[in-house]
């Protein structure tokens, strides 16, 4: 247990101070419990913790969006009732979320002066006397933005220099940053370090809210850990380790690590060829992919997010149209758009996002644990009808094989906790006795157990033969679990090779976007169009 | 990702502007050698446009903010009812017309108010604010009147109109052309415009930015419920001469259809009101007059501006460029 | 527990009905009526007699169906306000076929039946076309096809349907193509049970089957069902299609299920404002087809017993439709409910 | 969870609870007439409108309570005759308007010993064609009135004042196209034509000669859609019409627009340009610019009927007429003179005035148009700017019709109204722009 650092001993008044906070949110659950936090001037505290222990209401709070059940803020010294965020950005409280608040079609410029244009209702926006300011003090600050282009064209580092710029033009002096780095480069993450360095010596106080220990030791000044509600730990980040602080955030380090035995791998179960796929936009977000996955292999893709593995899972799982290329699956060729005939040929497909693609949530257990598999004859009897007692029998297996706690069988599923949605999930991909399973952040939110558990799951997968490609942002879960692995950076794979190749650096660096010198003459960074 | 909205047509909205305005031209011709005289067919033209832009003008501001009004209907009916009355109580027309605004405010209010506090699903409240229309209204004739189903007032009340060169034109027609303009330049050049705009596409974001969603969206939707309301106190103040029941027949859909052809555009959705309300003058007189009505059936006319309305909805726009949060309600969290 | 889950629906739905009356006592009250009289007269009205009850019976038959396509659309995904368009060609078809084909005795029934549930189906397909391959927003595409729907029905209704001497009505269905009348007391015919049966099929069709189930997981999760290959498209266009149906049977109840006319009047008068009812319904029905029967039996009785409220205590009947509206109102606000169980019943 | 419930349930008890305890009272056994409106409603200002008035003229002058059920769906036609029926104190209940003839036929079955009346329907001939045995029902009247002979005195009247101001048409806006219009518009062309015969023979100065296109007429197709109304009296007031018949209830409204539009532009007091009114007494609507109405007096249908049941005669007289009854110009019913048309007087309008006064004192809110001396010698005024002649010559065509010199033909079936469309207006209707070429005059 690390020294923790004793509240304002000998320190000036805190620039903002929260006591006592509870947050007790309609539904009943209580996010918050009797929390306290306090922010100097010129530092970076780093608030930690797992999804779901608070951190981001809790700032929500501060940040004047949400109002506390019960608990007060202080402004230096005296208390503050902050009803919406004007009222904090009036003293100096601004926060960045972790989903922009930009408005898509405005400029840069637009949307850094939302509220401050000024002038009355009735005038004109006042753009051009605004520009020379917002100009000045991205200069000194030292952020490249360009001013006149919707920001819904830039790209999303650029997103969020608009946002930091929007909240500092307020003149904050409270910077709460929610996962700034979630969608960034390690590149483009180490240039926000250095900046938020830069505000901290102009006396800037920022909150850095994260659950990634490294960036906490980076930056950082001082950490308070968050679990379930409550502050578990505060100490400065000198005295800390990564070690303990892991411990604090998730309670207690228990094998986390999932054994995996060497194991030779069999016959290519899934090969691409030459894939080119479109996003949304229409923009070529996989470009030219080619990879093989075999039997009794944990093929891993790495990457931060946004560089065409969405659309690349999507397409395997024929979800999405690809413009060229071939994919096969075993042999035979993958049809597009016919999720339904992949799984008939032995395809289990664990989504990205459960809520959204995986489950209905306002249906039963019962209704979910056959959602893609509805036209499976097993459950169905004559004229289309489902047979549902056949249906109950399999989700009754389900629940107890994978271990879903859930009060009974008719409980929607949006009453079960992530860890349990995302047990049924699985559990039903897997019973699908697949031959390739295809998961995509598969442990993203979930509780310790719940991780381990499934990436034990995957593990025996593999172990029994079957074919599994994992995409994942979470870096660490990929070295682990894969026997190969492929960085992926704007539509391409920078690098393929087996896990025990890679070192975490040289993944880091690859996500960005840069090749590590050594057969190359100089790290290049291919340019997405 | 939402695609900046701009007029029904895109880039080439002079080219539609132009076919708008050889089709009209051509139909005058036309119309002259069948026998319908075209004044007064643009004249009616003209009063039959005139609630349509209201209330389309105050639907696009509504909308752009992110809100959805299709209740328009019951405000013109209520309007309607309660200008009358206000005109007799004050002894005059224009009386009347501020208390069928002040109805349509006090209307749109409240839908407003369901739906930004309450959450409400927009499209239900404004069905079930129409159902209760046709039942309140009736209602409302006999108990104020004691006379059901009709009232006729007299007639000082009716707002005079204007002579000119097109016809008699009303001055609550220039109200709203007025209105189309001002909020044209409300909506693109003012500091209130810019944050309605990005309240309908990003309510977070004026929400962080310190603006309060909830008055920005009550605004809009009391300013588009006073412009219906006001469009509704007119239809009997300066066009009927009389109260009916079902006063509105389907005249608030219309305006809906406006705004959807206008892809929420005030100026566009004056030009589609002028349009639909030609349209409304024509199948009038297609209606009445013999020879023609016999080879035209009017039912066809009738339904030229909810044909147009479905074909642009198909052909032009697919479903894109209307701001991306429009019905959605706006919940921190 | 899963019987509170299951009753909670149904606690909402009348707590709204009662708000909704409460507001219409308030406004009988502040027209000078006793609202204890009206309201007596207003449940006698509608369940007073046994021909009482079978009127507002017959008044619920058609707003079951429009109901179900209202409640369909919602299950679907897809807000499908068009079910008065739908049940005016529906009308139109059954009596096309009712009124001008001559065919023998049951067969007559049947096919007319069927002639307006395919009429109400096809005109659904409008909407359903423009939402599947164009994109286009199913509330405005729907509202459009209304009013066409009304322009061309009462076009068709004069020209097609017409007959001569009657301008006010089509030709009637022929005796061969006309439900029993149940009791002569009241205008109910076995035309209830068609409408019963139909929202008994479709709840079966939804929750027992396997293209019901990919229906309502569209509905409740468009990406999910995708995920779960289900073709979005064809949701659309069988949610529209059912919604047609059940709508265009509903303008055919009208028609060859309701004496004494038998016929289409020129005005549509007798099959307009059903599907906007319907609506309502719904939604105190909790778009359920079976909550649906109920939701139609309730506003079913509001029609009838508004009836007697009027002749006994002289307060208008279009009350009751001002209340319908109130209803529907309430019934939009989710916050309402559990706002009230915040401030109010909290234990 | 289940208190939650249960309060809602509650609530809903309650409030149906609350109504079903509230106190019943008594009624003495009392004499009601029940008048049953279809559903144009209450507040048409003609038709329904005028049946409620001869309701209450009923209540006035024989005691006995008229109850009021206004039909908002045509679903509602059998239910309110039913509803009305059941009432144990109801003698008489009447149906108004030909929509609900069938209503009638069926419900009238039912309740052999209430007695039906119909008014403007053809019940009794459903009868005839569907319960042959049955028919005539004993307890079923359908009340007819002589639409024809009241449409040709206005007729006669339009064409007259066209004489007198020189302007080369009239007008008659129409509503939607059904038999009993027919009846309106052949009368109305005829009465048209026989003030140009009596014109060559007592005022040559004046005479001109009938042709088919003096008489614009339309068929809007609807009876609530006040636009339309306006649009074609608009269109016939621009082609000079010096007065233009309303046969299409509220849409006189939309006809009194167009008229006071014109008034407005060129600032007159009194028309020409007229409209004329149909079913009730119209002229106070907008005084000096109504010229007259033809009163089709369904109230007195009404008054009658109930006068009939009281005096025991209503089933006798349905006997001898074979359940219809026919009110007219000079008609006689059991040796009374029960009349149903005419064209209005001064002295009609106190009576209609009079139900505006009574609607002003009811609610409080002002119903006529200015106060009833105003209107009163407003219209007088107008009446007596006409030239004499023309109210005589009008007067004569009412006594010959009367004593029978004269026969207003009767349109009823389709071959009839195509041979007199083929006399008097225009058959198949070419296009207007050959139909109103300028007149020559």
């Amino acid at each position: 247990m690390a020294d923790v650092v004793d509240g304002g001993v000998s320190a000036p008044a805190p620039r903002v101070q929260m006591r006592g906070i509870h947050k007790v949110y309609p539904d009943g659950t209580a996010a918050l419990r009797g929390v306290d936090f306090r922010l100097h001037p010129g530092e970076i505290v780093g608030l930690l913790g797992e999804n779901g222990a608070g951190k981001s209401t809790l700032m929500k709070i501060l940040s004047g969006l949400l109002r506390p059940t019960r608990g007060e803020v202080l402004v230096e010294g005296h208390p503050a009732r902050f009803r919406n965020p004007s009222d904090a950005l009036r003293c100096g409280i601004g926060m960045v979320h972790q989903v922009f608040t930009l408005v898509p079609p405005f400029t840069a410029l637009q949307n850094v002066l939302l509220g401050q244009e000024g002038a009355g209702l009735l005038r004109a926006l006042p753009e051009a006397s605004a520009r020379a300011r917002v100009q000045a003090l991205l200069d000194e600050l030292g952020l490249d933005v360009p001013l006149d282009v919707p920001v819904e064209s830039l790209p999303v580092g650029v997103q969020q220099r608009v946002e930091i710029c929007k909240t500092l033009y307020r003149g904050t002096s409270v910077l709460i940053l929610d996962e700034p780095t979630s969608a960034l480069t390690p590149g483009e993450a180490d240039e926000l370090f250095r900046f938020l360095r830069r505000l901290r010596d102009r006396g800037v106080g920022v909150v850095l809210i994260t659950h990634k220990l490294r960036e906490v030791l980076e930056v950082t000044d001082r950490v308070v850990v968050l679990r379930q509600g409550m502050v578990v730990g505060e100490l400065s980040t000198g005295s800390a380790t990564a070690e303990n602080l892991a411990e604090l955030m998730v309670g207690q380090v228990t094998g986390l690590r999932v054994r995996r035995t060497p194991r030779a791998p069999g016959q290519p179960v899934l090969s691409v060829r030459g894939l080119w796929v479109r996003d949304d936009q229409g923009r070529l977000a996989v470009r030219d992919l080619s990879f093989d996955v075999r039997e009794g292999e944990i093929f891993g893709v790495a990457g931060v997010e946004g560089n065409g593995q969405s659309e690349l899972v999507q397409a395997l799982t024929g979800l999405r149209r690809f413009e060229a290329g071939e994919v096969r699956l075993e042999g035979q060729a993958v049809p597009t758009l016919e999720p339904l005939a992949l799984y008939r040929r032995g395809l289990a497909h664990v989504p990205e996002d459960k809520a959204r693609f995986g489950l209905a949530l306002g249906f039963d257990l019962v209704e979910n644990s056959i959602l893609g598999r509805q036209r499976e004859n097993q459950f169905l009897r004559g004229l289309g009808r489902l047979n549902r007692p056949a249906i109950v029998r399999y989700a009754r297996e389900l629940v107890e094989r994978f271990h879903v706690v859930a009060p009974d069988l008719a409980t929607p599923v949006r009453n079960l906790s992530g860890g349990n949605q995302q047990r049924l999930l699985v559990g039903r991909e897997v019973s699908k006795q697949p031959k390739l399973v295809v998961a995509m952040h598969p442990t993203r939110g979930l509780d310790v157990a719940s991780t381990v558990y499934i990436r034990e799951l995957l593990v025996q997968l593999r172990d029994v033969g079957k074919a599994v490609l994992l995409v994942s942002a979470d870096l660490d879960e990929v070295l682990e679990l894969s026997d190969r692995v492929a960085v992926m950076y704007g539509g391409q794979f920078l690098a393929v090779g087996p896990s025990d190749h890679f070192r975490r650096e040289t993944v880091g660096l690859l996500m960005g976007g840069v090749v590590p010198t050594g057969d190359a003459d100089q790290p290049r960074a291919p340019s997405p169009r | 990702m939402s695609t900046v909205p701009s007029g029904a047509m895109g880039r080439y909205r002079w080219l539609w502007w132009l076919a708008a305005a050889a089709t009209v031209a051509a139909t005058g011709r036309s119309l002259e050698r069948v026998g319908l005289p075209p004044v007064s067919l643009v004249e009616t033209g003209l009063l039959a446009m005139t609630p349509l832009a209201l209330a389309a003008v105050g639907e696009c501001l509504n909308e752009k903010a992110g809100l959805v009004n299709i209740g328009l209907e019951a405000i013109f009916m209520v309007a309607a009812t309660v200008g009358v009355w206000c005109a007799e109580l004050g002894r005059s027309g224009y009386v009347g017309l501020a208390g069928g605004a002040l109805t349509g405010a006090v209307m749109g209010l409240g839908l407003g108010a369901v739906s930004v506090y309450g959450r409400a699903d927009q499209v239900i409240a404004g069905m079930g604010l129409n159902v209760f229309a046709l039942g309140f209204v009736p209602f409302l004739l006999i108990s104020l009147w004691a006379f059901p189903g009709i009232h006729v007032f007299p007639n000082e009340l009716m707002i005079p109109r204007i002579p000119t060169p097109v016809g008699q034109v009303s001055p609550v027609t220039v109200a709203a052309v007025l209105a189309a303009v001002l909020a044209h330049l409300l909506l693109h050049r003012t500091v209130l415009g810019f944050r309605i705009r990005a309240v309908g596409e990003r309510p977070e974001a004026v929400d962080v930015a310190g603006l309060r969603v909830d008055r920005l969206r009550l605004l809009t939707a009391t300013l588009g419920g006073t412009l219906a309301g006001l469009g509704g106190a007119f239809l009997p103040l300066g066009w009927f001469g009389a109260l009916v029941k079902e006063i509105s027949a389907g005249r608030g859909f219309i305006a809906l259809a406006c705004v959807v052809f206008a892809g929420l555009e005030p100026l566009v959705a004056l030009g589609a009101a002028l349009l639909f309300g030609l349209a409304d003058g024509v199948a009038s007189a297609v209606a009445v007059t013999p020879g023609l009505k016999e080879r035209v059936p009017f039912y066809f006319v009738s339904m030229i501006p909810y044909v147009v309305t479905l074909a642009v909805v198909a052909v032009v726009i697919g479903g894109r460029r209307f701001p991306s949060t429009v019905g959605r309600p706006y919940a921190r969290e | 527990m899963r019987t509170s889950r299951a009753l909670r629906p149904l606690a909402e739905s009348l707590a709204t009905v009662a708000l909704g009356l409460v507001a219409g006592a308030v406004l009988i009250w502040a027209f000078g009526h006793p609202p204890g009289a009206a309201y007596r007269a207003l449940v006698l009205g509608a369940f007073g007699t046994w021909e009482d009850l079978l009127e507002t019976l017959a008044f619920a038959t058609p707003l079951m169906l429009t109901a179900l396509t209202f409640a369909v659309g919602v299950r679907g995904g897809l807000f499908n306000i068009g079910a008065e368009g739908q049940m005016y060609l529906g009308a139109v078809g059954a009596t096309f076929v009712a009124g001008m084909v001559p065919m023998p005795a049951w067969v007559h029934l049947a096919a007319a039946t069927l002639a307006g549930m395919a009429a109400g189906a096809v005109w659904a397909l409008i909407p359903a076309a423009l939402k599947a391959w164009r994109g286009a927003h199913e509330v405005i595409s729907t509202i459009m096809c209304n009013w066409i729907a009304l322009h061309l029905s009462m076009y068709l209704a004069i020209n097609l349907l017409a007959e001569p001497g009657r301008a006010e009505r089509t030709v009637p269905a022929l005796p061969t193509a006309r439900y029993p009348v149940l009791s002569e007391d009241s205008t109910l015919t076995a035309v209830v049970f068609v409408a019963v049966g139909f929202a008994l099929l479709v709840y079966a069709y939804l929750w027992g089957t396997r293209a019901g189930y990919e229906l309502r997981l569209a509905g409740e999760n468009p990406d999910a069902a995708r995920y779960a290959g289900v073709r979005p498209q064809r949701v659309v266009v069988l949610t529209f299609v059912i919604g047609g149906l059940a709508a265009g049977l509903a303008g055919a109840s009208q028609v060859i299920g309701r004496p004494p006319a038998w016929s289409l009047y020129a005005t549509l008068g007798n099959v307009t404002t059903l599907g906007f009812d319907g609506i309502g319904v719904a939604l105190v029905g909790r778009n359920h087809p079976i909550g649906g029967i109920l939701g139609a039996v309730l506003f079913g009785a509001l029609a009838q017993g508004g009836r007697l409220m009027e002749y006994e205590v002289g307060v208008l009947s279009e009350l009751v439709r001002a209340l319908n509206g109130i209803i529907v109102f309430a019934m939009a606000v989710p916050e309402l409910w559990s706002l009230i169980r915040r401030r109010f019943l909290r234990p | 969870m289940r208190s939650r419930m249960g309060l809602a349930v509650a609530l809903v008890v309650a409030v149906a609870l609350a109504g079903l305890a509230a106190p019943t009272t008594a009624a003495p056994r009392a004499f009601k007439i029940a008048v049953v409106s279809d559903v144009g409603g209450r507040g048409d200002l003609s038709f329904n409108d005028m049946a409620f008035k001869g309701g209450e003229d009923a209540e006035r002058d024989f005691g006995v309570r008229m109850v009021e059920l206004v039909s908002k769906v045509e679903a509602d036609y059998v239910p309110n005759l039913t509803r009305a029926a059941r009432d144990p104190d109801v003698q008489l209940i009447v149906g108004v308007g030909f929509l609900l003839s069938d209503a009638l036929a069926q419900v009238a079955r039912r309740f052999p010993n209430k007695n039906f009346v119909g008014i403007d329907t053809f019940a009794q001939s459903l009868v005839k064609e569907k319960f042959a045995s049955q028919y005539p029902l004993p307890n079923l009247m359908d009340i007819v009135y002589e639409e024809h002979k009241g449409s040709a005195l206005v007729g006669a009247l339009g064409a007259l004042l066209a004489a007198h101001y020189a302007k080369p048409h009239i007008g008659g806006v129409f509503g939607i196209e059904i038999p009993v219009l027919w009846k309106f518009e052949v009368g109305y062309k005829w009465g048209a034509r026989w003030a140009t015969e009596w014109l060559a023979k007592n005022r040559p100065d004046k005479a001109f000669t009938y042709r088919k296109d003096f008489v614009l007429w339309t068929y809007t197709g609807t009876f609530s859609d006040i636009p339309k109304g306006y649009a074609a009296a608009k269109a016939m007031y621009a082609k000079n019409a010096v007065a233009v018949y309303n046969i299409a209830g509220p849409l006189g409204l939309g006809i009194n627009q167009a008229v006071q539009e014109i008034a407005r532009s060129q600032k007159l007091r009194m028309g020409p340009p007229f409209w004329i009114g149909v079913d009730a007494n119209q002229d106070w609507i907008n005084p000096g610019f109504v010229i007259a109405s033809m009163m089709k007096r369904v109230d007195r249908g009404v008054y009658y009927a109930t006068r009939w049941v009281r005096d025991g005669q209503f089933r006798d007289l349905v006997r001898r007429t074979q359940g219809v009854v026919t009110l007219g110009v000079g008609t006689r019913i059991a040796g009374q003179v029960a009349e149903g048309i005419s064209v209005s007087t001064l002295d009609d309008l106190d009576e209609f005035i009079r139900m505006g006064v009574q609607a002003e004192r009811l609610t409080g809110k002002k119903v006529l148009p200015a106060t009833p001396t105003e209107i009163k010698s407003k219209v007088k005024t107008m009446r007596e700017a006409q030239p004499k002649w023309v109210w005589d010559a009008v007067a004569e065509l009412e006594r010959k019709i009367r004593e029978g010199q004269v026969t207003v033909p009767l349109a009823v079936t389709r071959p009839d109204i195509q041979r007199w469309r083929g006399e008097l207006g225009y058959g198949p209707v070419p296009l207007p722009a050959a139909a109103y070429r300028a007149p020559a005059r």
